[in-house]
């Protein structure tokens, strides 16, 4: 069987420097992929090219839905990729911060929706109907990811974990098959951070795949089936979580970085 | 031949004219990428600082060489002034609020600049003294270019040569590149940023006036609305040249100048602002970084 | 809550604005005759105002800090603003709503033809401020050629009338259309640009349509402009002029309340909440699926129509247009309205609009200060208060339990 | 029911619905509606207008009226905008003004004047010269005391034409109503004359920092003479470079010129332009009766086109004394078929509206002064 997203030799340059060197990576279907590595690794450039905000020097981005064909996503604008099934979060969270929780989520929805112009206008049956199923999905994302009593709030005053598990929310609004979670843990509590364990774990056993960048070891550990390394752009190693741990080339690039545990 | 050189210096008239105001609108937007839209106002407070300077040194009978230094020295101080006031007043406070915030807020500084100018002194038309005399020595060449056009060539080349070596190799221009490259870094490796952008519309203020000074002399009038139009032509060339860029500016400019006078003496002046600001909006969709600006990536 | 420290700064910015606008407010020349002026009071008046500006500056922030600590220490509670607490309130804005509506339908027989005819112009800014506020309230795309859209508005009525003979309820909808056509020929080069060199384009387009009228007659009929345009018949009436005008009004209140129909559904609408979406980061727009280009054009569009209808308005209710209507000072006291009004706030920008024209034409002594005021509202505004006088709100809804 | 009983039962009727404070006087007074610009940029044009309306009416309320009525001035400002001059119009029809003087500028009066025609009311303005008003037909109640501006492009280019000599004209204009305006006539006039010929036609942009690649053009084109179309300051920048680039093509402007501004501009260099203006009537006692009576009022000199609003303030109120009514019809009457005087001399108004015997004559500057060309 494919995997579910493929990329062969992805190479992203900036004016002569190049951030990402022939990268290959593959998630299959109801994994939990992690990307590590130092920082300035091009991880987050990764994900920009992958979601289409860049548009990469070289290489191939092959998406196959389960039972579906396969699709390039190189080169497509961004709002095509996250239509195909690829949605993500910011590292340094980018929500809508003058909308409220609930219309953040109900924007994810968009691109599954169809309403035009005319229809918003003069309100007719579908359009009703359609904006109804909205708030009912959008709802029920929310509730999922424990944030149902504050849909009214304007995303800026949540405290900063819900902020986090808001952006999850509206990114699994899109219907994705891949979540792309840039250091979800990042900022957060260890508290926060075993309920984001296994709000990810929750949302795998769904049937999504996900795509996770990540600094906090213990959870990448935790969860992920397979690891990919990278530092300088480039992959220094893969396999699972016991493969890397004794991986020398991984221990090399870290020696030195703070690996934190907490 | 004649006619393709007497239009080839009124096109360095006009672009020099441009060149002194267009470099206050990149150095401003090269240190905290605002278009400063009042920019244009300043240098019309510039010429009438420096008319009613004049006109007061005149009439207390000073010598022409002393109310020409007098004048400009005035002008240029306050200008400076004015430019320091606004960016303190409309600019400082927004510096962390949205892109558009600081743009509307410079609008709005436009408008009430020029209507304080119309409700303080008048809304006629003022001539202005020719303070450039006519140099015997340009008699011979007064069918292609007049004293006045000549003092404005030099002075705008020498200003940019002045201020090019003042951002190459003093401590302030220093200061200015580090502030423009990265407004945190140079926080934090002690620059005083706040300092470094009032020094930068000081100066950007002063050319101006210099330029306000010049120009009035070289047309013999002036009115509150001088600054819009000359502003909005001044930008076009900065964004010409590149906006940030200080020769961009200058090379801008120059080519303004130069395409308009041609325009107007080859073909027709019927479309000539027409012409500008199609310019200005073909430059913006297919070359947005200019003739010699950078291309920047937006970071996510 | 004022120290001797204030008092002291506040002669020093008294003392600098003296001294900065000596030049310009003290003396005045007249450069042929040789004579000097000296209008010493003006001093004053600099002083004396900078001086009071400052201190009620200072004690508005005194204020506001004393109250933000007392909410911080927990012995006040945070108000929500005035304006807030009215509109989410039916108990009062229901009937504030209700005598506004009473007020409005019977001005005409109220007030003289004068005064509704004021009105009028008044409710053509409230409908041109709510189509901005589409493209710059809501959507966030700083356009400040707005007026050339309401230039084509006009001259389609004026050219189409004239040559065609078409009459007013047939040009109304195509002056709309063709205004959005336009708006997304030119929307669809330049959208990609960023927010300020979209502004500058902008501006610039404006300034080209002002001018191409300008110059070229056989179109246009150049600077003279086109006279005699019919006002908006009603079934072949002939009425006289206090009737057209009371007509003329009703129709506009029509077109008011059309319009506020439409900018609400779309703001609470998909379409809506993208534009929103889009105005806060464009990055996670697009990134959640948005297409950034046709959301921008869509919107571009929308507020291009309602500039092109309310221009055909403009053109039958002057009977004649010229360039000279279509500068770039009236873009501005659009986007004067929309700033004032609250971006996206559809309450506000009504209010704003009705100050903004009412107030200059009542207080005719200070019509002159007209421009320096709405320089000095685009200034203060984005300092103080960039929400605008009456924050946008957003809908709320209900989880309801099955 | 005339126009003053038809005014004076719709404001009794707006006074009962809203108690709003219209005079109770209002049915004893002839009200004069001034506009024009009285604010902003172009206020010096009309500013002069509102003056000469006050002298007059100062005089004849001084006088005791006309036929026992005061006059009243209502002043209202349209900034020379059109959209803002249909209100004034608007305001100034409900209050009931029986007649206008204004307004100022061209645009402004066209989209003014359908209003005072559809509530028939006489409207004559001191300064709008586009040939349309009165020409078209479509105004009846439309006077003016100033000649149009055709008028003038044809007292210019016979001028270059048979007193000068030109061969070659070249014709600028600024672009705006006025100038360009006065530009085609001249275009058209020099055209069907068939002894000169229009080498350069084009419109300069008001506001520009240089004019000197337009000053080559003329040069370059051979002509001999210059028709300028616009208002002095761009005619005092194109004279200054064309004289400083040591041209001597003959400078020919019009009446937005003929103003002592121009001169003091253009100091030296303004020597030897022509300029067409109102005949000189300083010498008409009527002109010194008024022209004193501003110096003693004001202190100065009376601005633009002063005697034209001091000679339609003046057949306005003759005309309604010897109507003896307000009604239009019979002012009208009055105004097409008897002579008043005015500032210009004796004048009345043709059937189009147009006063006769106000025409223009050129002048030049000579010695720093505008003189007449005899």
């Amino acid at each position: 069987m494919k995997p579910l997203l493929e990329v062969k030799g992805l190479s992203m340059d900036f004016g002569g420097i190049r951030a990402l060197d022939h990268l290959d990576l593959r998630v299959n279907q109801g994994e939990i992929v992690a990307l590590i590595g130092p920082n300035g690794a091009g991880k987050t450039t990764f994900f920009n090219c992958l979601t289409g905000l860049y548009r990469p020097t070289a290489g191939e981005l092959l998406l196959t839905p389960p039972g579906g064909r396969t699709k390039r996503l190189g080169g497509l604008k961004p709002n095509l990729v996250t239509r195909q099934g690829l949605a993500r979060t910011f590292q340094n969270i980018r929500l809508f911060p003058n909308m409220t929780v609930l219309e953040n989520v109900m924007i994810g929805r968009h691109c599954r929706t169809r309403a035009k112009v005319l229809g918003a206008i003069f309100r007719d049956r579908r359009t009703r109907k359609e904006e109804k199923e909205i708030v009912a999905a959008s709802l029920s994302i929310l509730k999922e990811l424990g944030l149902s009593d504050v849909i009214n709030e304007f995303a800026k005053n949540l405290p900063y974990g819900a902020q986090r598990r808001l952006e999850i929310a509206r990114a699994l609004a899109t219907d994705p098959l891949i979540l792309l979670l840039d250091e979800p843990a990042a900022g957060m509590n260890p508290q926060e951070t075993r309920e984001l364990d296994e709000l990810i774990c929750r949302i795998r056993d769904k049937g999504l795949s996900i795509l996770l960048i990540e600094h906090d070891m213990k959870l990448v550990m935790s969860l992920s089936d397979h690891i990919f390394v990278m530092d300088y752009g480039r992959k220094i190693a893969e396999g699972t979580p016991d493969e890397i741990r004794t991986d020398p080339a991984v221990i090399k690039a870290y020696l030195g970085e703070d690996m934190d545990d907490a | 031949m004649d006619y393709f050189v007497e239009l080839f210096f009124s096109g360095l008239t006009r672009g020099s004219i441009y060149a002194l105001i267009a470099l206050g609108y990149t150095m401003v937007y090269g240190i905290i990428g605002l278009i400063n839209f009042a920019h244009g106002e300043i240098y019309m407070i510039g010429a009438f600082t420096a008319l009613i300077v004049s006109t007061v040194l005149s009439i207390m009978g000073f010598p022409l060489p002393a109310i020409i230094i007098l004048t400009a020295l005035a002008a240029a101080i306050w200008a400076s002034a004015y430019g320091y006031t606004v960016e303190k007043l409309a600019y400082r406070p927004l510096r962390n609020a949205p892109r558009l915030s600081p743009l509307i807020s410079a609008i709005g500084m436009s408008m009430f600049l020029q209507n304080y100018v119309l409700l303080a002194q008048t809304p006629d038309f003022l001539p202005f003294p020719a303070l450039i005399p006519d140099f015997a020595f340009m008699e011979r060449f007064a069918g292609v270019i007049g004293s006045s056009d000549l003092v404005i060539l030099i002075t705008t080349t020498v200003i940019m040569i002045l201020l090019t070596l003042l951002i190459k190799f003093t401590r302030t221009g220093k200061a200015m590149r580090a502030t423009a490259q990265d407004r945190t870094m140079a926080m934090l490796v002690g620059i005083n940023v706040d300092h470094v952008i009032s020094v930068t519309f000081i100066l950007g203020s002063a050319l101006a006036a210099i330029g306000g000074m010049l120009i009035a002399s070289h047309i013999g009038q002036i009115n509150f609305y001088i600054g819009f139009i000359a502003g909005i032509k001044a930008f076009t060339a900065a964004v010409l040249g590149g906006i940030g860029s200080i020769p961009g500016a200058v090379l801008g400019s120059f080519i303004l100048g130069l395409t308009e006078s041609f325009a107007t003496g080859y073909v027709s002046s019927d479309y000539e602002d027409v012409f500008a600001f199609s310019l200005l909006v073909l430059i913006l969709i297919f070359r947005p970084s200019g003739l010699l600006g950078k291309a920047t990536i937006e970071k996510v | 809550m004022l120290t001797l420290k204030d008092l002291g700064k506040a002669c020093l910015i008294a003392l600098w604005f003296v001294v900065l606008t000596f030049p310009l407010m003290v003396i005045k020349v007249n450069p042929i005759d040789r004579i000097i002026t000296w209008r010493w009071h003006n001093m004053l008046w600099v002083g004396l105002g900078s001086f009071l500006c400052y201190l009620a500056g200072r004690i508005w922030l005194a204020r506001r800090d004393v109250r933000l600590r007392r909410i911080r220490q927990g012995l006040a509670e945070e108000k929500p603003p005035l304006s807030r607490r009215i509109l989410q309130n039916p108990a009062i804005w229901r009937p504030l709503l209700a005598a506004g509506v009473l007020f409005f339908l019977a001005f005409p027989a109220l007030f003289s033809t004068y005064q509704t005819n004021i009105m009028i112009t008044a409710l053509m800014y409230v409908v041109l401020g709510l189509g901005l506020n589409i493209v710059v309230g809501v959507a966030g795309l700083l356009d400040l050629g707005y007026v050339a859209f309401y230039a084509v508005g006009a001259y389609a009525y004026a050219l189409l009338n004239l040559h065609f003979g078409l009459g007013f309820w047939t040009v109304l909808p195509i002056g709309g259309l063709l205004a959005a056509t336009f708006g997304i020929l030119l929307g669809f080069p330049v959208l990609r640009l960023r927010g300020d060199y979209l502004a500058i384009v902008t501006l610039g387009f404006g300034e080209i349509i002002r001018l191409i009228l300008e110059n070229w007659n056989e179109f246009s009929h150049g600077p003279s402009g086109i006279s005699n345009i019919p006002r908006p018949g009603l079934f072949g009436i002939q009425m006289s002029l206090d009737q057209s005008i009371t007509y003329l009004y009703y129709l506009m209140i029509g077109m008011v309340t059309f319009t506020i129909f439409v900018v609400n559904r779309l703001q609470n609408s998909r379409i809506g909440r993208a534009w929103f979406a889009l105005r806060e980061d464009e990055i996670a727009c697009q990134a959640m699926g948005i297409d950034k280009t046709r959301t921008k054009l869509t919107a571009f569009a929308l507020g291009a129509t309602w500039a092109g209808m309310v221009g055909v308005i403009f053109a039958a209710k002057t009977t004649f247009v010229n360039p000279a209507s279509f500068t770039f000072l009236e873009s501005a006291i659009i986007l004067c309205i929309v700033v004032l009004g609250g971006m996206g706030s559809i309450v506000g920008v009504i209010i704003a609009a009705l100050v903004l024209i009412l107030l200059p034409e009542y207080l005719r002594a200070f019509s002159e200060y007209r421009m320096l005021v709405f320089g000095a509202v685009l200034v203060v505004m984005m300092v103080f208060r960039p929400q605008g006088i009456v924050a946008n709100i957003r809908k709320t809804y209900q989880v309801e339990e099955k | 029911m005339n126009l003053s009983a038809k005014i004076t039962g719709f404001c009794a009727a707006a006074v009962l619905a809203l108690g709003l404070s219209i005079p109770a006087m209002a049915a004893d007074t002839i009200k004069i509606g001034v506009a024009g610009a009285h604010s902003g940029d172009l206020a010096s044009y009309g500013l002069p207008t509102v003056k000469a309306a006050e002298l007059v009416a100062a005089d004849i309320n001084g006088a005791g009226g006309i036929n026992g009525k005061k006059v009243e001035l209502l002043v209202e400002d349209d900034v020379c905008k059109p959209e803002v001059a249909t209100n004034t119009a608007t305001k100034l029809v409900s209050e009931g003004v029986n007649v206008v003087i204004g307004h100022i500028c061209s645009g402004a009066t066209k989209a003014a004047l359908p209003i005072y025609r559809d509530a028939n009311v006489i409207v004559m303005s001191p300064s709008a010269t586009n040939p349309a008003l009165t020409q078209s037909g479509e105004y009846p109640n439309f006077y003016r005391t100033i000649a149009s501006d055709d008028a003038q492009a044809r007292t210019e280019v016979d001028f270059a034409i048979n007193k000068l000599g030109a061969g070659k004209i070249a014709v600028i204009h600024d672009k705006g109503d006025y100038g360009k305006g006065l530009a085609e006539f001249a275009k058209k006039f020099i055209d069907e004359s068939g002894k000169a010929k229009v080498v350069l036609f084009e419109g300069i942009t008001p506001g520009a920092v240089d004019y000197s690649a337009i000053v080559q053009k003329i040069k370059r084109s051979g002509a001999d003479a210059v028709i300028f179309g616009g208002y002095h300051p761009e005619a005092s920048k194109i004279v200054t470079q064309m004289r400083k680039k040591r041209m001597k093509t003959v400078f020919i402007s019009d009446d937005g010129v003929k103003d002592d501004t121009f001169i003091k501009v253009a100091g030296k260099y303004a020597e030897g332009v022509y300029a067409t203006g109102p005949a000189d009537v300083t010498a008409n006692p009527v002109t010194r009766e008024y022209r004193e009576k501003y110096k003693k009022a004001y202190g100065d000199e009376p601005g633009a086109f002063f005697d034209n609003a001091v000679a339609a303030a003046l057949a306005l109120t003759n005309a309604i004394a010897k109507a003896g009514s307000t009604d239009p019809a019979a002012i009208a009457k009055v105004l097409h078929t008897e002579d008043v005087a005015t500032p210009f001399g004796m004048i009345h108004f043709d059937e189009r509206g147009d006063a006769t015997g106000v025409g223009f004559t050129m002048y030049v500057v000579k010695d720093g002064k505008y003189e007449q060309v005899q």
